[in-house]
C-alpha cells in the first residue's frame, strides 16, 4: 500500500513516455492515454484517502539519488495531491481539445505530464532534497509549456520565467545547503525539530527558502514572471500555472514557516504584510491590462495574497489558528478550482478568435449562454458572492483576521477591516470589467457567429468545476467534513475548534459591502477613466503601461551593471597575462629583427620602431601614419618643385629620392611578416664574433677578468 | 601475477605502433582499434574486480627513478572512466574522421594516448606520474595539430610550450621535495609526515610549484589559455583529450600531489591551499563568465570546461572528506557530461557544419536525438537534480560549508546560474526557434556517432539516479586520507 | 700484464697509424684502423674489469718516482671514460666505413684513419697520464690531429675554421704550459700525485701563485674545451668538419680537456683548496652562462650541424657547472655527463650527417617532412633529442636531476632554475626539427629524395649508440657511484 | 721593484708573453699572428728554463766523472722544454701550411678580408 506513493509518481511517468511515442503516430490515442492515466492516478489518490484519514503513509528508497528518495503523505499534503490530481484531470480533457490547431502538440503533452509528475513529487517528498529535485524538474518542464508558441512574446516571457526559476532554485539550494550543514538532517520532520533552535542563522536559511518558493508563489516583488508567462502560455498551461504550480510555492512557504520554523512570529508578520501587499498590487494592476489573460494573471497575484495573509495569521495565532488554517487551506482549494475555470473560459474565447485584446473581444459572449453562465459562476466565486465557494474561504480568512485583531484597539481594527474590504473589492472591479465588456456589451461582429465552435469536451471541465463551485458554496461544511484532519497537523488547539455558520447576516453584509464597493470602483473609475472614445466604441486603455516596471527599471539594470563590472574585471585578468607575454615576445622579436642600415635618420628610425612594436602588438599593419606623413611631404615637395625651377631643384630631386627610399623602406618593412632579419643580423654579429681577432680579444678579456677576480676577491 | 597491470598500459601503445607500422586500410584499422579498446576495458574491469592492492616495478634504476605501478581505488576508477570513454570515442571518431588520408598516424597517437593516460591512472609514485605526464604531452601534441593548418600549428605550439612550462615547474618541485624526503611513493596522508620538518615556507614553495605546474594541464587560471585555442583539433580530440584525458590527468595529478605526496595536514600547516583557493575561485568565475561571451560552440564549451575544472580543484584545496568525494565525483561526472556535449557539437559541425550559436536555430528539430542528449547533458552540467552534476556539487558545497567557507557554495551556485546562462540559450534556440518541426526533415547522425552520444546521455542520467555505488567506492579511498 | 694495458692501447693505436701510412689499399686501411680500435676497445673493457677489482692502477715507466718517469694513473672514472671513448670511436669508424668517401677525397681517406687513430691515442694519453707534462704533450698532439681532421675536407671554411682552432688552442696550450711552469716552480714536481702532497702542505705560503695557476689552467683548458665565452672556434670547426670527424670532436675531444681540468682541480689541488678560492664561483658562472647562452644561440641557428655544435657548447656548460659546484657529487655528475653526452652527441652528429646527405642541404627548414622519408633515423634522432631535453630515464634527465640535487646540497637552490630554463630552451630548438620532420608536409611535395632504402651499414652503429644512450641512463646510479 | 730586478727571468718572460699575446690580438695579418704565437711560446720556455737555472752552475753535460751533481743546473726543465720547442715548431709549421692554403684560396692572408669574403659568399 505504501508503494502506491511510488505508483502515483511512476505510473504517469511511464504513461507519459508511452504516450509520447504513441503520439508520434496517433494523436487521439495519445490524448486518451493521458486522460486515462490522469484519471487512474486521480482514482488512486481518492483511494488513498481512507488510509491517510487515520495515519500517514511513508515510503523510502535509500540507495538512489545520493541521499535517497523519501516519500510521505500526510493529510495536509493530501489536500494538495488531491487538487493536483483533480485539476490535471480536467485540464487534460480540456487541453486535448484546446490544442487542436497548434503545432508541436506532442511536445506540449509530454511536458504537461512531466510537470504533473514533478508537481505530485513536490507534494509527496519528505526529504527536502527530493522536494528540491522535483521543484527544479517542474520549473524546467514548465518552460516548454510557456514558450510553446515560439513567438517573440513567448520567448521573452520564457526568458524571464527561466531566469527567475533558476535563480530561485539556486537560492533555495543555498538555503538547503546551509540548513543541512547546520542541522545535518534532510527530512522535513527532523529538520523541524532542530532548525527553530538555531540562532539568527535560521532567518537566513528560512529567508532563502521563502524567496526561493516565493518566486513560484508570485510573492510581490518576485511576481514579475507571472503576468508575462500566463498570457504567453497556451491556456491550459496558464490554467495549471496559476491553478497548481503557484500552489507549490505556497506549499513550500507553508512548510517553511509553519513546519520548519515552527510558525516563527517575525516571518508570520512578514507574511501578513506580504498578503496585503499582494492583494493590493495584484488587484490594482489587474484593473489596467487589455490582455484578458494578463488580468487573470494579476488576479491570481492578488488571490495568492489571501493565502499569504492566511499563512501569516496561522503563524501569528499559533494554537488557536483554527479559522486561519481552515480558511487558507480552503482558499487554496477554491482558488485552484475557480481560477482554472476562468482561464478555461478565456481559453475557449482565444481558441475561437485567436485574440486576447479586450477591445477587440467586447461583446463576444453575449449570445453564448453556456460560456456566459459558466464564466459568470466563476466570477461570482472569485469575487466572493455568498453562495459560492470563494465567499466561504474569504469569509473564513476575514474571520480569522478579525479574530487576530479583536485584541487591538478600534482604529487598527477599522484600518485593517477597510484594507481587507477594499482589497477584495478590487477583485470585483476588474472582473466586472472583463465580464461586462466580454459578455454584456453589444458587438455586431460576433452575432451568432462561432457558436458551433464551442465544443462540448472543452466546456465539460468548466461545467464540472462550476458545479463544484456551487456545491461547495451551498454546503461549505463538506470541506471541513472531509479535510478535518488536515488541521490537526497544524497543531491547532482542539478547544478552539468550533464549527462556524457561514451565512450569518454580518458575513453576508460584509461580502455585499465588498462587492458593492467593487461595483462602485468599476462604475466610477474603470468606466470613467479607463475608456476613451474610438471609432464609436469606448476602448479601454492601459494606463499602467508607463508605470515603473520592476523588471525593466530595477532588476535588469542592477544585474546588468553587476554583470558588466565582473566581466570587465575578468576580461582584464584574462587578457593581461597573455598581452604582457605577447608584448614581450613581440618586442623581443622586433628588437632582434631591427635592421640598422635601413634608416639613416635615427629619429625616423626610433619613431617608426616604436610605432611598429606598438602595431605589431596590436596585430595591425605597421606604421601607416609615418608613411602617410612622408607621402604628404613628398606631395608638398612636388608642388613646390613644380612652382619654382631654380638651381636647388637638383637637391630637391635628391631629397625626393631619399624620401621615396624611406617610404619603400617602410612599405617593405610592412610586408615582412616573418622576422627574416633576425637571422640576418644574428649572422652578421655572429660572423663578427667568430672572426679570430675578436675571439682572441675575448680570450684576453677573459684571462684578465679571471686573474683580476682571482687576485681581488680571494684574500 | 602482478605483471597484468602493465598490460592495459602497453596494449594500446603497442596497438598504436602496430598501426604506425603496418598501415592497415580503413576496415582493418577500425577492427584493430575497436577490439583493442574493448579488450583494454575488459582487462581493466578484471583488474578492478579481482586484483586488489597489486603493485609492480617496471624498472627501478635508483631510489628515485623507479617506474612503479600501483592502482588504488581512485586510480582504478579513473582508468575505468578513461577506457570506457575511449571505446565510445573510438566509435565516434571512426565516423567523424571518415576516410581522410594518413589517419593511421592519427589513430596511432590516439591509442598511444590511451595507454599513457591509463599509465597516469596506475602510476604508483610521483616520478612515474611525471614521466607519463610528459609522455602525455608528447603523444597528444600530434593530435592537436592533426589538421596541419597554420592555426592548428600555432595552437599546438602554444599547447606544447604551456605544458612543458608546467612540467618544468613540476620537476623543480619534485627535485626540491626529493631532496627533503628521499622517497616519492604515493602514500595516503603524504610522505612528508604529519608535521613538516624544516621551515613551512619551503613546503609552501614546493606546494605552489607543484600545484601551478599540474594546474597548467588542469587549466588553472593564469595558464588556461591553451585550452580554448587547442579547440582547433578535431572534435574527438577536443572532446576526449581536452575535456577528459589531458585536463583530468592534470586534476588527477593534483589530487595525488595534494593527498598522497604532501599530505593535507602539511599543506594546511603552510596555508598554501588558501592562496590556491583564490586562484581556483577565479578560475570558476572567469570560466563561466567568459563562456557566455563565446559565440563559437566549441569555445563556449572550452571555457565551461575551465570553470568546471575549477569545481574539481575546489575539492582539492578544501581539505574535507566530502569535498574530496565531491571533487572526485565531479571529475568523473564532468568527464561524461562534457564529452557528451562535445560529441553533440561535433556531430552538428560534422553533418551540418554549423559552429556558431546563431547558426543552430532549430537544429533540435533536425537532429532531435542528438540535441536531446545535449539537453540532458547540459542539465547535468548545470547541476539540476536528479542529474549527476548535482550530486557532486552537493558534496562540494557541503564540504565547503563544513570548513566554514560560506562563499564556496555561493560561488558554486553563481557559476551554476552562469552555466545555465550559457547553455540554455543553445538549447532553446535549438528546439524552440527556427521553422516548426513538421517543416524540417529529420536527419540524425550516423549510428557510429549517434549511439555513443545517446549512451553517454543515458549514462549521465543513470549516474545521477544511482551514484551511491561510486560514492561508497570513493568514500573508501577517502577514509584512508581523513 | 694487465697493468700495461694503457700503454698498449696507446702504442697499438699509434703503431697501426704508422702501418696505415704505408699501406696503399683503402680496404686494408679501414681494416687495420678498425682492428686497432677493436683491440683497444676490448682492452679497455679488460682494464675496466681490472680497475673494478682493485680500485686504481698506477703504471710507472722508467724508474719509479723519478722526475722524468712517466706515470699512468687509472682510476675507475678514467677506465670508464676510456671505455666509452673507444666504444664511441669504434662506432664512428663503423659509420665512416661507408660514408667517409662521400665527404673526403680518395687520396685523403688513409689520412683520415691515421688521424683518427692518433687522435684516439692522444686522448687516451691525456686521460691516463698522471703527469702534467705528458698531458701537455698529448693535448698538443690531439689538437694537431683534430686540426688535421677538420681540414680533411679541404674547403675554404674548413681552412678558416682550422686556422681559428689552431690559433685558439695554441693560446690555450700556451696558458696551460705557463701554468705547468708555475706549478713546477712552486712544487718542483710534475707528477700530479706528488704535487698534491706538496701543495696540500704548502699552499698557504704562495696563495697568489696558486691563484694564478688555477686561473691559467681554467682559461687554458677552457679555451680548448669551448667553455662558454671561449667557445667561438667550436661551431665553425665542428660544423665544417666531415661528419664522423665532427662527431669525434664534439663527443670526445672537448671532453678530454674538461676531464683533465677535473683531474687538476680535484686530484692535484684538493676540494678544500679550490673551494677556498673564488675560482669555483667563476667556473660556476661560466657553466651557467654556457648552459643558457649556448642554448639561446643554438635556437637562432639555421644549419643543423651548427645548431648541434652550439648545443654541445650548452652541454659543456652542464659539465663545467657540475665542476663548479666544487663537491664530490658535482664532480661525479660532471663525469657522468661527459659519458652521457659523449654517446648522445656522437649519435646526433652521425644522424644529422645522414639527414644532410639525404636532403643534400644543411638547412634546418629543408628537413621538413624528412620523417616520412627516413622514419627510423628521425626516430633515433628523437631519442637523442629527448635525452638532451631531459625526458626521464635518459642520461640528460638524470644529470639534470643529480645536478639539481647537488645544487640543493650546497644550498644554491636558485641555480636549479638555470638548469630547468636551459632544458626548456633545449625543447625550443630540438622539437621543431622533430615536429617538422614528422608533421611538416610542404617540403615533401615536389621533392624527390635520392633513395628510399635504409643503409643498415650506417644505421646499425647509430642504433648501437642510441642503445648505449639508454643503457647509460639505465645504469646511471651504478656509474655515478663509481666516480 | 726588487721583485722585478731580482728574478728578471720571470719579468722578461712575462713581458715577452705580453708582447706575443698583443701581437696575436692586434694584428690581422696571419703571419704576424703566428709570430706572436711563437713569441708567446718562447716566453714560456724562457720562464720554464729559468726555473731550472741556478746561477754559475754548468749545463748538465757530463764530461768529467769526478764533478759532483750539485755543480749542474736542474736538467728537467731544459729537457722538457726541448719537447716543448718541438711541439711549438710543429704547430708553427702546421699554421704556416694552413696560411699557404688560405693564400691559395683567397689571395690574401689578412683575416679580416677573408672574413668579409666569407660574408659575401
Amino acid at each position: 500500500m505504501n508503494r502506491l506513493l511510488l505508483f502515483i509518481i511512476l505510473f504517469p511517468t511511464i504513461t507519459t513516455f508511452i504516450s509520447y511515442y504513441v503520439g508520434q503516430k496517433n494523436e487521439k490515442n495519445r490524448n486518451l492515454i493521458n486522460i486515462f492515466s490522469t484519471l487512474i492516478n486521480f482514482i488512486v489518490i481518492l483511494y488513498l484517502y481512507k488510509y491517510i484519514k487515520t495515519d500517514t503513509i511513508s515510503y523510502e528508497i535509500s540507495y538512489v539519488m545520493g541521499t535517497g528518495l523519501n516519500l510521505k503523505l500526510t493529510n495536509f499534503r493530501y489536500l494538495f495531491i488531491f487538487i493536483t490530481g483533480f485539476i490535471w484531470f480536467i485540464v487534460n480533457i480540456y487541453s486535448s481539445q484546446y490544442l487542436i490547431n497548434y503545432i508541436h502538440r506532442n511536445r506540449y503533452h509530454f511536458f504537461f505530464m512531466i510537470t504533473y509528475v514533478s508537481t505530485l513529487g513536490i507534494f509527496l517528498s519528505e526529504n527536502i532534497l527530493n522536494l528540491f529535485t522535483f521543484f527544479e524538474i517542474m520549473s524546467f518542464a514548465s518552460y516548454p509549456l510557456i514558450i510553446h508558441d515560439e513567438d517573440e512574446e513567448a520567448h521573452e516571457a520564457g526568458a524571464t520565467y527561466m531566469a527567475m526559476a533558476v535563480a530561485g532554485g539556486l537560492l533555495l539550494l543555498m538555503g538547503i545547503f546551509l540548513m543541512y550543514s547546520f542541522t545535518q538532517a534532510l527530512n522535513i520532520s527532523e529538520i523541524s525539530t532542530i532548525l527553530p533552535t538555531l540562532g539568527p542563522v535560521k532567518y537566513v536559511i528560512s529567508g532563502l527558502l521563502i524567496i526561493g518558493f516565493g518566486i513560484k508563489a508570485g510573492l510581490v516583488p518576485l511576481h514579475i514572471w507571472l503576468p508575462k508567462a500566463h498570457p504567453a502560455a497556451p491556456t491550459p498551461a496558464s490554467a495549471i500555472l496559476s491553478g497548481v504550480l503557484v500552489k507549490t510555492g505556497i506549499y513550500g512557504i507553508i512548510v517553511t514557516i509553519i513546519f520548519l520554523m515552527d510558525s516563527d512570529l517575525y516571518l508570520s508578520y512578514l507574511m501578513f504584510a506580504a498578503g496585503f501587499i499582494n492583494i493590493f498590487t495584484g488587484g490594482i494592476l489587474a484593473l489596467y491590462p487589455l490582455n484578458i489573460k494578463k488580468t487573470l494573471a494579476y488576479s491570481s497575484v492578488s488571490q495568492l495574497g489571501y493565502l499569504f495573509l492566511g499563512i501569516g495569521l496561522i503563524g501569528i495565532l499559533k494554537d488557536h489558528s483554527y479559522l486561519a488554517v481552515y480558511g487558507t487551506v480552503f482558499h487554496i482549494f477554491n482558488h485552484a478550482v475557480f481560477k482554472v475555470m476562468l482561464f478555461m473560459g478565456m481559453g475557449i474565447i482565444y481558441m475561437i478568435t485567436h485574440e486576447l485584446n479586450i477591445n477587440k473581444l467586447y461583446g463576444f459572449g453575449r449570445f453564448k449562454p453556456a460560456l456566459k453562465i459558466t464564466f459568470f459562476i466563476g466570477l461570482c466565486a472569485i469575487i466572493g458572492l455568498p453562495g459560492f465557494n470563494g465567499y466561504v474561504s474569504k469569509t473564513l480568512i476575514h474571520h480569522s483576521l478579525s479574530e487576530y485583531l479583536h485584541s487591538y484597539n478600534l482604529g487598527l481594527r477599522l484600518f485593517f477591516e477597510i484594507l481587507f474590504i477594499t482589497g477584495s473589492s478590487l477583485t470585483t472591479a476588474y472582473l466586472l470589467k472583463l465580464y461586462i465588456s466580454l459578455f454584456v456589451e453589444d458587438n455586431s461582429k460576433y452575432y451568432a457567429s462561432f457558436r458551433k465552435h464551442i465544443n462540448k469536451r472543452a466546456l465539460f471541465p468548466m461545467i464540472i468545476s462550476s458545479f463544484l463551485i456551487i456545491y461547495i458554496g451551498i454546503n461549505p461544511n463538506i470541506f471541513e467534513k472531509y479535510f478535518f484532519n488536515t488541521f490537526s497537523i497544524f497543531n491547532v488547539n482542539p478547544d478552539y475548534i468550533h464549527s462556524i455558520k457561514f451565512y450569518t447576516l454580518s458575513n453576508v453584509i460584509s461580502a455585499f459591502v465588498t462587492i458593492g464597493l467593487g461595483v462602485v470602483i468599476y462604475r466610477y473609475y474603470v468606466m470613467k477613466n479607463l475608456r476613451v472614445e474610438k471609432n464609436n466604441h469606448l476602448d479601454y486603455i492601459n494606463r499602467s503601461k508607463d508605470w515603473i516596471s520592476l523588471e525593466h527599471n530595477i532588476y535588469i539594470p542592477i544585474l546588468g551593471t553587476f554583470y558588466t563590472i565582473i566581466i570587465f574585471i575578468l576580461k582584464i585578468i584574462d587578457n593581461l597575462l597573455l598581452s604582457v607575454g605577447r608584448f614581450f615576445s613581440y618586442s623581443f622579436a622586433y628588437i632582434v629583427s631591427v635592421d640598422f642600415d635601413r634608416y639613416p635618420n635615427p629619429l625616423i628610425f626610433i619613431t617608426s620602431n616604436f610605432t611598429n612594436i606598438y602595431n605589431k602588438y596590436k596585430d595591425k599593419p605597421r606604421g601607416p601614419s609615418t608613411v602617410n606623413k612622408l607621402t604628404d611631404k613628398l606631395e608638398r615637395r612636388k608642388k613646390y618643385n613644380v612652382t619654382d625651377k631654380t638651381k636647388k631643384s637638383f637637391n630637391y630631386q635628391n631629397k625626393d629620392i631619399k624620401i621615396n627610399k624611406k617610404i619603400e623602406g617602410f612599405k617593405s618593412f610592412k610586408n615582412t611578416k616573418k622576422y627574416t632579419s633576425i637571422k640576418k643580423d644574428l649572422d652578421s654579429t655572429k660572423h663578427k664574433m667568430n672572426s679570430i681577432t675578436y675571439s682572441i680579444y675575448l680570450i684576453g678579456i677573459v684571462i684578465v677578468v679571471v686573474l683580476l677576480a682571482l687576485i681581488i676577491f680571494s684574500t | 601475477m602482478d605483471l597484468i597491470i602493465v598490460v592495459p598500459i602497453m596494449l594500446p601503445i603497442l596497438t598504436g605502433f602496430l598501426l604506425g607500422i603496418i598501415k592497415p586500410n580503413y576496415n582493418n584499422r577500425n577492427t584493430i582499434i575497436i577490439s583493442s579498446t574493448i579488450l583494454n576495458f575488459i582487462l581493466i574491469l578484471y583488474i578492478i574486480l579481482f586484483k586488489h592492492n597489486v603493485s609492480f616495478h617496471i624498472v627501478k634504476i635508483n631510489e628515485f627513478l623507479d617506474i612503479y605501478l600501483m592502482p588504488d581505488n581512485i586510480g582504478k576508477i579513473f582508468a575505468t572512466l578513461v577506457s570506457a570513454l575511449w571505446i565510445l570515442t573510438t566509435f565516434y571518431s571512426i565516423d567523424y574522421m571518415g576516410n581522410q588520408k594518413n589517419l593511421n598516424k592519427f589513430f596511432m597517437f590516439f591509442m598511444i594516448t590511451e595507454g599513457v593516460t591509463i599509465g597516469i591512472a596506475f602510476s604508483g609514485n610521483l616520478i612515474t606520474l611525471y614521466l607519463f605526464y610528459e609522455l602525455l604531452t608528447l603523444s597528444t601534441f600530434p593530435l592537436v595539430i592533426e589538421k596541419g593548418s597554420e592555426k592548428a600549428l600555432q595552437a599546438g605550439k602554444k599547447y606544447l610550450i604551456y605544458s612543458f612550462f608546467g612540467a618544468t615547474m613540476v620537476l623543480f618541485g619534485i627535485i626540491l621535495l626529493f631532496s627533503q624526503t628521499q622517497n616519492l611513493a604515493f602514500t595516503p596522508g603524504g610522505i612528508v609526515g604529519s608535521v613538516p620538518m624544516g621551515n613551512p615556507n619551503f613546503y609552501l614553495f614546493i606546494y605552489i610549484l607543484l600545484f601551478l605546474g599540474f594546474g597548467v594541464k588542469a587549466a588553472l587560471v593564469p595558464f588556461h589559455s591553451w585550452l580554448p585555442s587547442a579547440m582547433v583539433a578535431p572534435t574527438p580530440v577536443s572532446s576526449l583529450l581536452h575535456a577528459v584525458a589531458v585536463v583530468k590527468s592534470g586534476i588527477f595529478a593534483l589530487g595525488r600531489m595534494t593527498y598522497y605526496i604532501l599530505g593535507w595536514e602539511v599543506i594546511e600547516h603552510t596555508k598554501g591551499n588558501d592562496y590556491m583557493l583564490i586562484l581556483v575561485l577565479i578560475t570558476i568565475l572567469m570560466g563561466s563568465f567568459l563562456a557566455i561571451h563565446q559565440q563559437n560552440l566549441k569555445k563556449r564549451l572550452a571555457y565551461s570546461t575551465i570553470s568546471q575544472l575549477g569545481y574539481i580543484m575546489l575539492g582539492l584545496v578544501i581539505f574535507e572528506n566530502s569535498s574530496y568525494i565531491g571533487g572526485m565525483l565531479h571529475m568523473l561526472f564532468h568527464a561524461t557530461i562534457k564529452i557528451t556535449l562535445f560529441f553533440c557539437v561535433g556531430a552538428i559541425m560534422h553533418y551540418e557544419n554549423k559552429t556558431e550559436l546563431k547558426e543552430i536555430e532549430g537544429i533540435g528539430k533536425r537532429m532531435p536525438k542528438t540535441m536531446l542528449s545535449f539537453t540532458v547533458a547540459s542539465i547535468c552540467l548545470i547541476g539540476i537534480p536528479p542529474m549527476n552534476g548535482f550530486v557532486s556539487k552537493w558534496f562540494l558545497a557541503i564540504g565547503g560549508l563544513e570548513r566554514g567557507n560560506y562563499f564556496v557554495p555561493i560561488i558554486l551556485l553563481l557559476s551554476a546560474l552562469l552555466t545555465a546562462a550559457y547553455l540554455i540559450p543553445i538549447i532553446s534556440s535549438a528546439f524552440f526557434k527556427g521553422k516548426p518541426a513538421h517543416d524540417v526533415e529529420v536527419s540524425e547522425p550516423n549510428n557510429f556517432m549517434l549511439v555513443p552520444i545517446v549512451l553517454l546521455a543515458v549514462l549521465n542520467v543513470i549516474l545521477g539516479f544511482f551514484p551511491n555505488a561510486l560514492i561508497t567506492m570513493i568514500q573508501s579511498a577517502a577514509s584512508k586520507l581523513f | 700484464m694487465i697493468k700495461f694495458i694503457p700503454l698498449i692501447n696507446i702504442l697499438i693505436l699509434i703503431l697501426f697509424s704508422f702501418i696505415i701510412l704505408i699501406t696503399k689499399k683503402e680496404k686494408n686501411v679501414k681494416l687495420m684502423s678498425f682492428a686497432s680500435n677493436i683491440i683497444t676497445f676490448l682492452l679497455s673493457i679488460l682494464l675496466l674489469t681490472r680497475v673494478l677489482l682493485e680500485d686504481f692502477i698506477v703504471l710507472n715507466l722508467g724508474k719509479n718516482n723519478s722526475l722524468l718517469g712517466i706515470q699512468f694513473y687509472i682510476g675507475s672514472s678514467e677506465a670508464v671514460i676510456s671505455l666509452t671513448f673507444t666504444f664511441v670511436m669504434l662506432m664512428i669508424l663503423w659509420f665512416s666505413n661507408s660514408s667517409v668517401k662521400k665527404e673526403v677525397s680518395e687520396i685523403r681517406i688513409s689520412f683520415f684513419y691515421i688521424l683518427i687513430n692518433i687522435l684516439l691515442a692522444s686522448l687516451l694519453g691525456v686521460i691516463y697520464s698522471n703527469d702534467l707534462f705528458n698531458s701537455y704533450v698529448f693535448i698538443e698532439v690531439s689538437t694537431l690531429s683534430a686540426c688535421g681532421l677538420i681540414i680533411l675536407k679541404d674547403k675554404k671554411e674548413n681552412i678558416k675554421a682550422t686556422v681559428k682552432y689552431l690559433i685558439m688552442s695554441t693560446i690555450g696550450s700556451g696558458l696551460v704550459l705557463m701554468a705547468i711552469a708555475y706549478i713546477y716552480s712552486i712544487t718542483g714536481h710534475l707528477n700530479i700525485t706528488n704535487i698534491n702532497e706538496v701543495i696540500v702542505s704548502s699552499y698557504q705560503s704562495h696563495q697568489n701563485a696558486v691563484l694564478i695557476i688555477l686561473g691559467l689552467f681554467t682559461v687554458g683548458l677552457g679555451i680548448k674545451s669551448a667553455v662558454f665565452p671561449l667557445h667561438s672556434w667550436l661551431p665553425d670547426a665542428h660544423s665544417s668538419a666531415p661528419t664522423p670527424a665532427s662527431a669525434a670532436l664534439s663527443a670526445l675531444v672537448i671532453k678530454v680537456y674538461v676531464f683533465m681540468l677535473i683531474k687538476i682541480l680535484f686530484r692535484m689541488f684538493t676540494y678544500e683548496i679550490v673551494n677556498s678560492f673564488i675560482i669555483m664561483d667563476i667556473i660556476l658562472l661560466l657553466g651557467s652562462m654556457g648552459m643558457i647562452f649556448g642554448s639561446i644561440m643554438a635556437i637562432f641557428q639555421k644549419e643543423l650541424k651548427r645548431m648541434i655544435a652550439y648545443s654541445s657548447v650548452a652541454q659543456m656548460g652542464y659539465i663545467v657547472f657540475g665542476i663548479g659546484l666544487g663537491t664530490i657529487s658535482g664532480t661525479a655528475i660532471a663525469t657522468y655527463h661527459i659519458i652521457g653526452h659523449a654517446v648522445t652527441k656522437s649519435s646526433l652528429f652521425l644522424i644529422s650527417g645522414l639527414m644532410i646527405e639525404k636532403t643534400s642541404s644543411k638547412k634546418i627548414e629543408d628537413l621538413k617532412g624528412i620523417g616520412r622519408e627516413m622514419p627510423i633515423t628521425l626516430g633515433l634522432f628523437t631519442l637523442g633529442a629527448f635525452s638532451m631535453v631531459g625526458i626521464p630515464i635518459l642520461p640528460g634527465f638524470i644529470s639534470k636531476w643529480y645536478l639539481s640535487l647537488a645544487c640543493i646540497e650546497v644550498g644554491r637552490v636558485p641555480l636549479i632554475l638555470i638548469i630547468l630554463a636551459s632544458s626548456l630552451l633545449n625543447v625550443l630548438y630540438y622539437f621543431p626539427i622533430i615536429i617538422n620532420g614528422f608533421f611538416g608536409n610542404e617540403n615533401l611535395d615536389g621533392k624527390i629524395y635520392k633513395s628510399k632504402k635504409i643503409e643498415l651499414s650506417r644505421l646499425i652503429p647509430i642504433f648501437f649508440l642510441v642503445l648505449s644512450i639508454i643503457l647509460v641512463g639505465a645504469f646511471s646510479s651504478k656509474l655515478i657511484n663509481l666516480f | 721593484m726588487e721583485i722585478f730586478t731580482e728574478n728578471y727571468f720571470e719579468t722578461g718572460a712575462i713581458i715577452l708573453f705580453g708582447i706575443g699575446f698583443v701581437t696575436l690580438m692586434l694584428h690581422s695579418n696571419l703571419i704576424k699572428k703566428i709570430i706572436g704565437m711563437n713569441i708567446m711560446d718562447t716566453a714560456i720556455f724562457l720562464f720554464f728554463i729559468s726555473k731550472g737555472y741556478v746561477t754559475n752552475k754548468e749545463a748538465p753535460i757530463v764530461v768529467d766523472i769526478t764533478k759532483n751533481p750539485d755543480s749542474y743546473i736542474n736538467p728537467v726543465p731544459s729537457a722538457l722544454m726541448l719537447t716543448g720547442i718541438v711541439v711549438a715548431v710543429t704547430t708553427t709549421a702546421f699554421a704556416l701550411a694552413l696560411t699557404i692554403k688560405l693564400y691559395k684560396h683567397y689571395n690574401t692572408i689578412d683575416l679580416e678580408k677573408i672574413l668579409e669574403m666569407r660574408e659575401e659568399s
